[in-house]
């Protein structure tokens, strides 16, 4: 591996905007188009926001994220301690939420699919959840 | 927040993720709310970044806005944010437009 | 403590300026005036420079910043796992550096006392530094 | 970088930490070497951030160039780079100027 960053914060809303910056910096040195660097941030956004929202509710608990780079290739991993996600097939489903009632659309998932090049998500009931996103920067 | 007759226009800055969209929501129901509010433009032509929770923030306002039967339309997304609405299928029910005194205009 | 930040990387001069981007965005959210945000960003500058230059010499090791909000008191823990200091009063001293030959000033520790509130390093032979910095925002 | 008679004029940009310190420092001596400069005036006026591995790079240079007799001015810091060179006390040495032309005039 290049190069590689990890981060560690508290599970507040307030963070989100950090991790974006944090990711965007580092993965800056690649060379990145303006497009790229978009999708990177809204990935990060997304899994983020889920280990805030959806893994920890309102506890405040602790997040994750290590970047890595291994030539072109950007690496995101974000991780929380939270409650797991039971079916992760079906939470991956677009439009699939367990928070309506909060406005959740159910597309982070399908965003983060869609803007990255490979997603992987790895939950244990209980344990928490790790979600890992690759992008090739051309 | 600005009001052209029963239109609203919510001109949102900086980036709407889950933390603002809270604040957000807030805002633009309560101005709903206390007046007239039949139409409403989400202006997003100082916008930066958005992601998938500013899609409930518009499908929540779409709902109520159409409740009353009202119009929504979204303003200048930059390519960020295009692409999440594109990825939410919202542009079938909500038109993204390039101008906003063309957006007025049409809600007139 | 309201909120903190944990980072980790690799010692290499290109993760310097990463530092400061994410301590400034951290800490921007306390409202502090241009010429604090200013001053943090010096010291941390400096301490992360002192951790990849001298603790590991030409060798990869690793970094660890811990940034912690209190109430209006940053406080920012720079550690490596280094060499460590023999002489830490020594080392304090203004002008007094052991790598002249690469044109370093010796004043790095001056800076980070004078742009900070309290600062404090703590380091052991072969083990690494500890470097503790705290600033009231006004 | 830029050549008035012998004096060099190098215009900074960004941020001056020792990751870029080594480069700037290359860069400077080439010049030096290669063609006949006797001043040197560091414009400070596009550099937003410097620590002090700035003033190791000043320092460095203004020896070699009071070697050959010249003088170096610094121009337009900004309050945080200002701050460094105070601490650092190269002012004492260094004369730190508001202006470049003013300063290039000085060096004629
Ligand atoms: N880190 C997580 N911890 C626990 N549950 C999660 C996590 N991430 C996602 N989920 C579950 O997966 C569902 C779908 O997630 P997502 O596609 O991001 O949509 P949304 O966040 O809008 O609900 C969430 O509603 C939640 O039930
Ligand atoms: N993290 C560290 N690990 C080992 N030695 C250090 C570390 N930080 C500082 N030192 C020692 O203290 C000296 C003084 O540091 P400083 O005041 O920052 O000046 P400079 O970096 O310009 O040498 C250094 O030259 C080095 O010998």
């Amino acid at each position: 591996m290049d190069n590689y960053i990890k981060i560690e914060f508290k599970s507040k809303g307030v963070n989100e905007s950090l991790a974006r910056i944090v990711v965007a910096a580092f993965v800056s040195r690649l060379d990145p188009t303006l497009d790229e660097l978009a999708d990177i941030k809204t990935a990060v956004s997304e899994a983020v926001t889920n280990a805030i929202i959806h893994a920890y509710d309102d506890e405040e608990g602790v997040v994750y994220i290590t970047c890595e780079l291994n030539g072109k290739e950007v690496k995101v991993i974000v991780e929380d301690k939270g409650k797991g996600i039971e079916d992760v097939k079906q939470a991956m489903q677009p439009l699939f939420t367990t928070k309506p009632e909060e406005e959740r659309s159910g597309m982070g998932f399908t965003v983060m699919e869609t803007f990255m090049d490979t997603l992987e998500v790895i939950s244990q009931k209980g344990k928490g959840t790790t979600v890992i996103m690759t992008k090739k920067i051309k | 927040m600005k009001r052209h007759f029963n239109t609203l226009v919510v001109t949102l800055k900086g980036e709407l993720d889950a933390h603002y969209a809270g604040f957000v929501r807030e805002k633009i129901d309560n101005e709903i709310l206390n007046s007239k509010v039949k139409n409403l433009i989400f202006d997003f032509s100082r916008l930066e970044f958005m992601d998938s929770s500013g899609i409930g923030v518009i499908i929540g306002r779409y709902k109520s806005i159409k409740a009353v039967g009202g119009k929504v339309i979204i303003v200048k997304p930059n390519r960020q944010i295009k692409r999440i609405i594109d990825i939410s299928g919202i542009q079938k029910l909500i038109p993204v437009n390039d101008n906003l005194d063309e957006a007025i205009k049409k809600l007139l």
